[in-house]
């Protein structure tokens, strides 16, 4: 039978570049696979959910399975666009792979959610724990003023509390921030070892690792840790200021192992010998594989509960290493690597210094 | 032997589709000052900004000392000497009286100088912006803008229109004064026939868009009953 | 010459709206949407509200000239209030409405003191800034809004206790589509009362409104509340038949989507609103599906040949299409 | 009531360094024909403008029938009978010239901010119209837009705006300037015939129409009264006709 | 409490600092839209364009900085006047809606085209060594860069103050504005100075664009981004004055910089605040003509 597919996320506007990686990692493995899953043959919609806009992704979401006759939606780039499908998924009982929204109480807001990508505390907390174990006792906590910033100041918070260190100073900096000299300056009078810091990916997380590099606040013994923001797209603009940029996140394509050099390699064939494989496509790819082993169980039928069965439980090795799905939580359970920035074949990337294996999503076991 | 400064033939012009003026034919000489009448609404304004270019042309011709114009822009034909009064003043309201006067100001007799000889009061204006001025004020500086552009043809729509009688009276001496080296034309609208009569060797009449009189002026002042009929005076002293 | 047809001749020389032909085409369409194209209700119903939004700025800027850039602020406002009226007090959909309604009212009376004190840039401005405070507002509140994740959770009662809200969106369509009837209805009687001519008198000339005696601040402030309140209908109904809010629905980009639907379809003359809402809406879906990535492209291009070639709006080409055709 | 209309107390306004009205004192009687003159620039308008709440003075009070509204906003003092004309048009040119009128009139009996019935719905106001359009020779033009119409037109307009407001102090700011001398007679004619009890006060420049008109006449220079005085005191007054009649204009 | 002092002294030139970046993306602006009275909601795009153009030049024909910039302004400034002959020149006679619409429509072709081009990553011109590092003066450390960009944007503002408010061109500009009709009345060329005058507020946008890339980085949506806060500051210096800009570009970059130290809780709140107080005492901006 034909499987339809349903792709939501961000082809128009700032933030067209999840777009385009979901659809690399989404048509990688649908190639891969010769376009078919057992024998269903596999469409994939790619719709545009238009910036944050949650009537607009329910609009779409329910278009999809009831006009087009979806079985599977898989993407989402922001919290709100997620949940915007919440009513739709669970009055049709349709699976919905998330791929990005890093809030991790989402997958609570329907059983049908089943997470690709990860939680923000996921990789949160061994980059706190790594900071502690290098011996920085006093921090920073430096995140932008929205949901996902919140969730992060809590997650580098309390972590970092229990551990024993200390947190001095908590900034949030407004959306949309492009000068950093008065959050900077604070960080400066408040002489902490370490910030941690928590931007969404674009002008404000360059602006702001480029200004920490330019106030030299590095020279004054201040480390930087972030997570999501030194990916090797997003730090090539910000120039040899990035360099030495240590980040804890459950990917890098520069991960050392057999099935990611593959997969590097596969990708820079279909897409170029400059492109690199992010976290974004890693998880759309990983995020096909949930739908096709969803497909198989159902053998291509729409049965949405026994599709979610088919996956709780479900391990398999991915290129960011062996990943499987909290069958409680339905939260992915994946390693987290510290890594650091450095100059790769003439290049910036991140280099793996460190493993975290197997972390779960500790929001849900703290909040069981 | 006068030169002819302008002559229209077969003008018909207005605005876009609405034709207005019809079948126009008229000229001025070097020197000579043309007066031209009519009702509310007959199309003299009309007349006047056809002459600079700003209207819809649909037939005839306009010939400036014995040149086509047809295809020459507004801004040209202005400085190649008509030079418009307008009727509602239209003064730059966000510039200086000073600046008025200077971005038309093209070499010639006319000078800022003679332009605040002349209007005492723009003088103490000068740095006043334009949307500050009196009535009058404007006036005054629209009659000032034209002149400091040193035209050929003064194109006068209602000059005297909220001038004092005094201001007046200066402006028929200085307009008197100016043609006298025959290096001026004059083309006058003014409601009150009389004076325009007074001041025009010749004068037009319009009716919705058509000339119905033409000949010398002393003629028509001469024939009170002639001027109530054709342009609805009732009563003429 | 009588004096009956005199009067008639002036009572002509007053432009009037009277219901005519392009009424019924309009809801015929709709309802022919309803049974021919009912997979694409969602789309429609979209459509429909944001119909009724871009009537409710043409009451403003069309008809009052108050030029704004933040009229997301009374979608939003109507949003949120009757998303949080369904979740805390009750899930009845016309009271909700209402009281979606009022609330937006409450906010264009407060800033519209604000804003109607200014012209031109300066109250383009305030009107954004006015919109980026609430916006901020409701980020900052989020015990109440749920912030950035939007406010969801809350469910609504069937319409008038019938008519269930069902998840292909056939109740969720005539319920919009009949607010967006009350409320044409509404705005075509306000625009002929003597305040629509008034209203038009003020945006032509503030001075002489005031010299002829009329108290032009306080009759900007009443349309700007009527817009407002209408503004909120549109953002109460995303409300109700979405089941979700978002802080996206008091953006920037919400305020000018719709400025440019109105622009696009004309102001001034109410259809402009179907026609720009219509065309800008199913453009947007229809070009985002097939290219995503450069849609706003195609866009651009109708938007610059819309100018170029129908400077008046969609709706000012046709009226002169169709007076055209009449006069032939 | 024994307070005259309209009362000017010590008026004075200034921009900047130049006094431009400069105490003016000022009384209308009811059904007064009153004529304001003086040279370009001498302050008429400006004076206007502080009367009808246009513009603010700097000291001195307006009082409209005893009752000071000097800091009144100007929507206020129509209210109470006020109106005028002004000297550069200002109309709405975008609406016809019955929704022009329609605007006045509607102001006038307190219909502008209904939501109800449309004006051209209602016979008796529809009735009022025409009769004010016909008074004024602009039934024809009816339906046209402010915008087509020749400048003479729109003078016309500008005049029937006042009027329609039945005002009781009736200001008017060179209304026939750009109207043909016919047309200008005709238009005092008919602000002759207007009610005994309505005061109007008028600015112009054409003495003819001043001389036959007014029955005062308060002459401004450099925004001080310089004299106010009967029609035949005006006219042979040398200072008067120095600084503003000239040779000609006392001929008439 | 020197060190209270020394923070706010360091804060006090950040803000300066950001000011006068905002003063340079948005002059142009106060040229088109408060002095041409074009509502012209592409003008930031036209700093992007600037400042891609300056970066390829860079880049890949490995220009010097010093000259990359000015080259770049150049091809802006034909790209504007291409521009203005063509679309611009249609909507002059409409409304301020019509305007609206031709300039947001081109604003979202351009997006489109830089998309295709450039691609979505953010970029910004690398700075060249001598712009580079930072100097101290007493306990307070400046960066090169910032202290170049105040630098630059005094001598821009000093450059247009002279040429539009004191010269007989800026008359010219002024009057047809003023009145398009009048002005070709009393010979003057108005497409000419149009053209000119919008190519100048092109090139004015370019050389923020480039200029202030390393503060607001490239990326295809960067015109519709920082559109906002160029209006914001032409609204809040008055339309049209150049002076105006200055001051409101300085007083918000200040009040933006001090009041996120100071009143953190506040967070984006204090820049509209501000913006609404100012707009209320003040409704035709700092210096209102
Ligand atoms: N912009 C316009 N569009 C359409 N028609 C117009 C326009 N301007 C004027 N008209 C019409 O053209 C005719 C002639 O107008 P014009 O202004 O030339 O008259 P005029 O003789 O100057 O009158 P006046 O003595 O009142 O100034 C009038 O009937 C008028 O209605
Ligand atoms: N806003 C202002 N700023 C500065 N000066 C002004 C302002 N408004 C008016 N003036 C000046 O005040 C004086 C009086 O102007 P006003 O319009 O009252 O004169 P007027 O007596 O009506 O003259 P006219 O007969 O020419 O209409 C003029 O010289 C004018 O330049
Ligand atoms: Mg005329
Ligand atoms: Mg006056």
């Amino acid at each position: 039978a034909e499987i339809k597919v349903g792709l939501l996320s961000q082809f128009s506007g700032a933030y067209t570049w999840w777009g385009r990686e979901y659809q690399r990692g989404v048509d990688l493995y649908l190639a891969q696979h010769g376009g078919k899953f057992g024998e269903h043959t596999v469409t994939v919609l790619s719709r545009d959910e238009a910036g944050s806009n949650p009537q607009r992704a329910r609009q779409l979401s329910q278009e999809l399975v009831v006009r087009d006759k979806v079985q599977y939606l898989i993407g989402g780039v922001f919290t709100p666009t997620v949940l915007g499908a919440v009513d739709v998924i669970n009055q049709t009982k349709t699976p919905y792979v998330i791929l990005n929204s890093g809030t991790s109480s989402v997958t609570d807001k329907s059983q049908y959610y089943v997470r690709a990508g990860f939680t923000q505390w996921t990789v949160s907390i061994p980059l706190v724990q790594w900071a502690y174990d290098q011996g920085m006792k006093n921090a920073v906590i430096l995140a932008a003023d929205y949901a996902p910033g919140h969730d992060a100041l809590q997650a580098f918070g309390q972590t970092f509390t229990k551990l024993g260190g200390k947190v001095v100073g908590e900034i949030k900096v407004p959306m949309g921030t492009t000068d950093f000299s008065s959050y900077l300056q604070r960080v400066r009078d408040l002489k902490p070892q370490a910030v941690f810091m928590f931007m969404p990916v674009g002008p404000m997380s360059a602006g702001m690792i480029r200004s920490f590099k330019e106030r030299e606040l590095d020279k004054a013994g201040i480390t930087l840790l972030v997570t999501n923001e030194a990916q090797e797209e997003d730090i090539a603009p910000i120039g040899d200021a990035a360099l030495g940029l240590t980040s804890a996140l459950h990917y890098s394509p520069y991960l050392d192992t057999p099935l990611n050099k593959e997969f590097v390699t596969a990708y820079k064939a279909k897409y170029g010998k400059d492109e690199l494989p992010s976290v974004a496509s890693v998880a759309a790819y990983d995020g096909m594989r949930l739908i096709d082993q969803m497909v198989r169980a159902t053998n291509g039928a729409k049965d949405g509960d026994k599709a979610m069965a088919a996956i709780k439980g479900y391990k398999w090795d991915s290129p960011r290493g062996p990943v499987s799905i909290d069958p409680r939580t339905r939260e992915i359970v994946q390693n987290v690597y510290m890594r650091k920035v450095e100059k790769i074949d003439g290049k910036l990337g991140n280099k793996v210094f460190h493993t975290y294996p197997a972390v779960k999503d500790p929001w849900h076991e703290i909040n069981k | 032997m006068t030169e002819r400064v302008l002559e229209l033939r077969d003008l018909c012009a207005g605005y876009g589709e609405t034709v207005v003026l019809e079948d126009v034919s008229l000229h001025v000489d070097a020197g000579e000052a043309l007066a031209l009448l009519g009702r509310n609404g007959v199309g003299k304004t009309t007349l006047l900004t056809t002459l600079l270019g700003l209207n819809t042309v649909h037939g005839g011709s306009v010939r400036y000392v014995g040149q086509d114009i047809a295809a020459w822009p507004a801004h040209v034909r202005a400085r190649k000497g008509l030079g418009l009064v307008p009727q509602e003043r239209e003064i730059f309201p966000s510039l200086t009286v000073q600046e008025n006067l200077t971005v038309a100001a093209t070499a010639g007799t006319w000078t800022l100088e003679r332009v605040y000889e002349l209007f005492p009061r723009l003088a103490q204006r000068r740095r006043n912006l334009g949307y500050q001025l009196s009535g009058g004020e404007q006036q005054m500086l629209a009659i000032g803008r034209a002149l400091i552009g040193n035209p050929r043809v003064l194109l006068l729509d209602e000059p005297f229109e909220g001038l004092a009688p005094v201001i007046v009276d200066a402006l028929v001496e200085a307009f008197g004064k100016l043609r006298e080296g025959g290096a001026l034309s004059i083309v006058l609208v003014e409601q009150h026939a009389e004076l325009a009569l007074d001041l025009t060797e010749r004068a037009v009449v319009l009716d919705r868009g058509r000339i119905v009189w033409q000949g010398a002026s002393p003629d028509l002042r001469g024939d009170p009953e002639r001027l109530a009929s054709l342009i609805g005076l009732e009563e003429v002293q | 010459m009588t004096t009956p047809s005199l009067n008639s001749s002036v009572a002509r020389a007053f432009s009037r709206h009277r219901y005519n032909l392009l009424d019924l085409v309009l809801l015929g369409a709709a309802v022919a949407t309803f049974f021919l194209a009912d997979l694409y209700l969602a789309l429609a119903t979209a459509v429909l509200i944001m119909i009724v939004f871009a009537l409710s700025l043409d009451i403003a800027q069309g008809y009052g000239g108050i030029e704004t850039l933040g009229h997301a602020a009374f979608f939003g406002t109507g949003a949120y209030a009757a998303g949080l009226y369904a979740m805390h007090v009750s899930s009845e959909p016309i009271s909700g409405l209402f009281v979606g309604m009022a609330a937006a009212a409450v906010v264009g009376l407060l800033s519209g003191l604000a804003v109607l004190r200014t012209a031109g840039l300066t109250q383009i401005m305030l009107t954004l800034v006015c919109a980026t405070l609430l916006l901020e507002l409701a980020n900052v509140a989020k015990p109440l809004t749920m912030g950035d994740d939007g406010l969801t959770g809350y469910s609504i009662a069937p319409v008038l206790g019938l008519f269930q809200f069902d998840i292909e969106g056939r109740t969720a369509y005539w319920y919009a589509l009949a607010v967006l009837v009350l409320v044409y209805v509404f705005c075509k009687f306000l625009v002929s009362s003597p305040l629509g001519l008034t209203a038009q008198g003020v945006r032509e000339n503030p001075t002489r409104m005031a010299l002829l005696g009329v108290p032009v601040r306080r009759r900007l402030l009443t349309l700007y509340a009527i817009s407002a309140a209408l503004g909120g209908a549109a953002g109460a109904l995303s409300a109700q038949v979405n089941n979700i809010v978002g802080l996206d629905s008091l953006g920037f980009t919400m305020s000018a989507n719709v400025l440019v639907m109105l622009a696009l379809g004309g102001t001034g003359r109410l259809y402009g609103a179907f026609l720009g809402a219509i065309v800008f809406m199913l453009l947007a879906d229809r070009a985002a599906a097939l290219d995503p990535t450069n849609w706003l492209a195609a866009l651009g291009v109708l938007l610059i040949v819309v100018v170029r070639f129908a400077p008046t709006g969609l709706s000012g080409c046709l009226a002169r299409w169709t007076s055209r055709g009449g006069a032939q | 009531m024994s307070n005259p209309p309209l009362q000017l107390v010590g008026l004075c306004k200034q921009y900047g360094a130049l006094s431009v009205t400069r105490d003016v004192n000022l009384t209308l009687e009811a059904g007064a024909r009153h004529a304001l003159i003086g040279p370009n620039g001498a302050g008429k308008s400006t004076l206007v403008h502080q009367i009808t709440g246009v513009i603010r003075p700097n000291a001195g009070k307006v009082l409209l029938e005893g009752r000071d509204v000097t800091a009144m906003p100007a929507e206020k003092r129509v209210k109470l009978g006020l109106a005028r004309t002004f000297q550069i048009n200002s109309l709405f040119n975008h609406l016809t010239v019955a929704e022009n009128i329609g605007l006045a009139l509607s102001a006038h009996r307190g219909l502008d901010g209904r939501i109800g019935r449309p004006l051209p719905a209602r016979p008796a106001f529809v009735q009022e119209a025409v009769e004010c359009l016909r008074e004024l020779g602009l039934l024809d033009l009816a339906g046209k837009r402010v915008s087509e119409l020749a400048y003479g037109q729109r003078r016309q307009i500008e005049i029937a705006l006042a009027l329609a407001l039945k005002p009781r102090v009736l200001l008017l700011d060179e209304p026939v300037a750009g109207v043909p001398s016919t047309e200008g007679k005709r238009l005092f004619e008919l602000l002759e015939r207007l009610p005994q009890d309505v005061a109007v006060l008028v600015i112009e420049h054409d003495m003819s129409l001043v001389f036959r008109f007014a029955r005062r006449i308060t002459v401004l220079v450099e925004g001080a009264v310089l004299l106010e005085g009967g029609v035949d005191e005006v006219r042979t007054d040398p200072r008067v006709r120095d600084v503003y009649l000239g040779k000609r204009g006392h001929h008439d | 409490m020197t060190s209270t002092l020394a923070t706010f002294l360091s804060l006090a030139v950040d803000g300066i600092a950001y000011g006068m970046m905002l003063f340079l993306i948005s002059v142009g602006l106060t040229i088109t839209l408060g002095v041409m009275r074009v509502v012209n909601l592409t003008h930031s795009a036209f700093a992007m364009i600037g400042g891609y153009i300056a970066l390829w030049f860079i880049q890949r024909a490995g220009v010097h900085f010093f000259l990359a910039v000015p080259l770049a302004v150049l091809a802006t400034m034909a790209i504007g006047a291409l521009l203005e002959r063509t679309l611009y020149r249609w909507v002059y006679g409409t409304h301020g809606l019509g305007q609206l619409l031709m300039t947001i429509g081109l604003t979202f072709i351009i997006t489109a085209i830089v998309k295709n081009l450039a691609g979505t990553q953010l970029q910004s011109l690398p700075l060249p060594s001598s712009l580079q590092g930072n100097f101290s003066l007493g306990s307070l450390t400046l960066s090169v860069y910032r202290a170049f960009l105040i630098g630059a944007s005094a001598a821009v503002a000093f450059a247009l103050w002279l040429g539009i408010e004191r010269t007989a061109f800026g008359a010219r500009l002024r009057a047809a504005v003023d009145n398009q009709r009048m002005a070709r009345c009393v010979g003057i060329n108005v497409p000419a100075v149009f053209s000119v005058t919008f190519a100048i507020g092109c090139g004015l946008a370019a050389l923020g664009g480039a200029l202030g890339s390393p503060m607001l980085p490239l990326e295809p949506y960067y015109g519709l981004k920082y559109l906002v806060i160029v209006l914001i500051v032409v609204a809040v210096g008055g339309l049209g004055s150049l002076r105006g800009s200055l001051y409101a570009a300085l007083l918000l970059g200040l009040i933006d910089t001090l009041g996120r130290y100071y009143l953190p809780a506040l967070g984006a709140f204090v820049i509209y605040l501000a913006v609404l107080a100012i707009l209320l005492v003040r409704p035709r901006g700092l210096v209102a003509n």
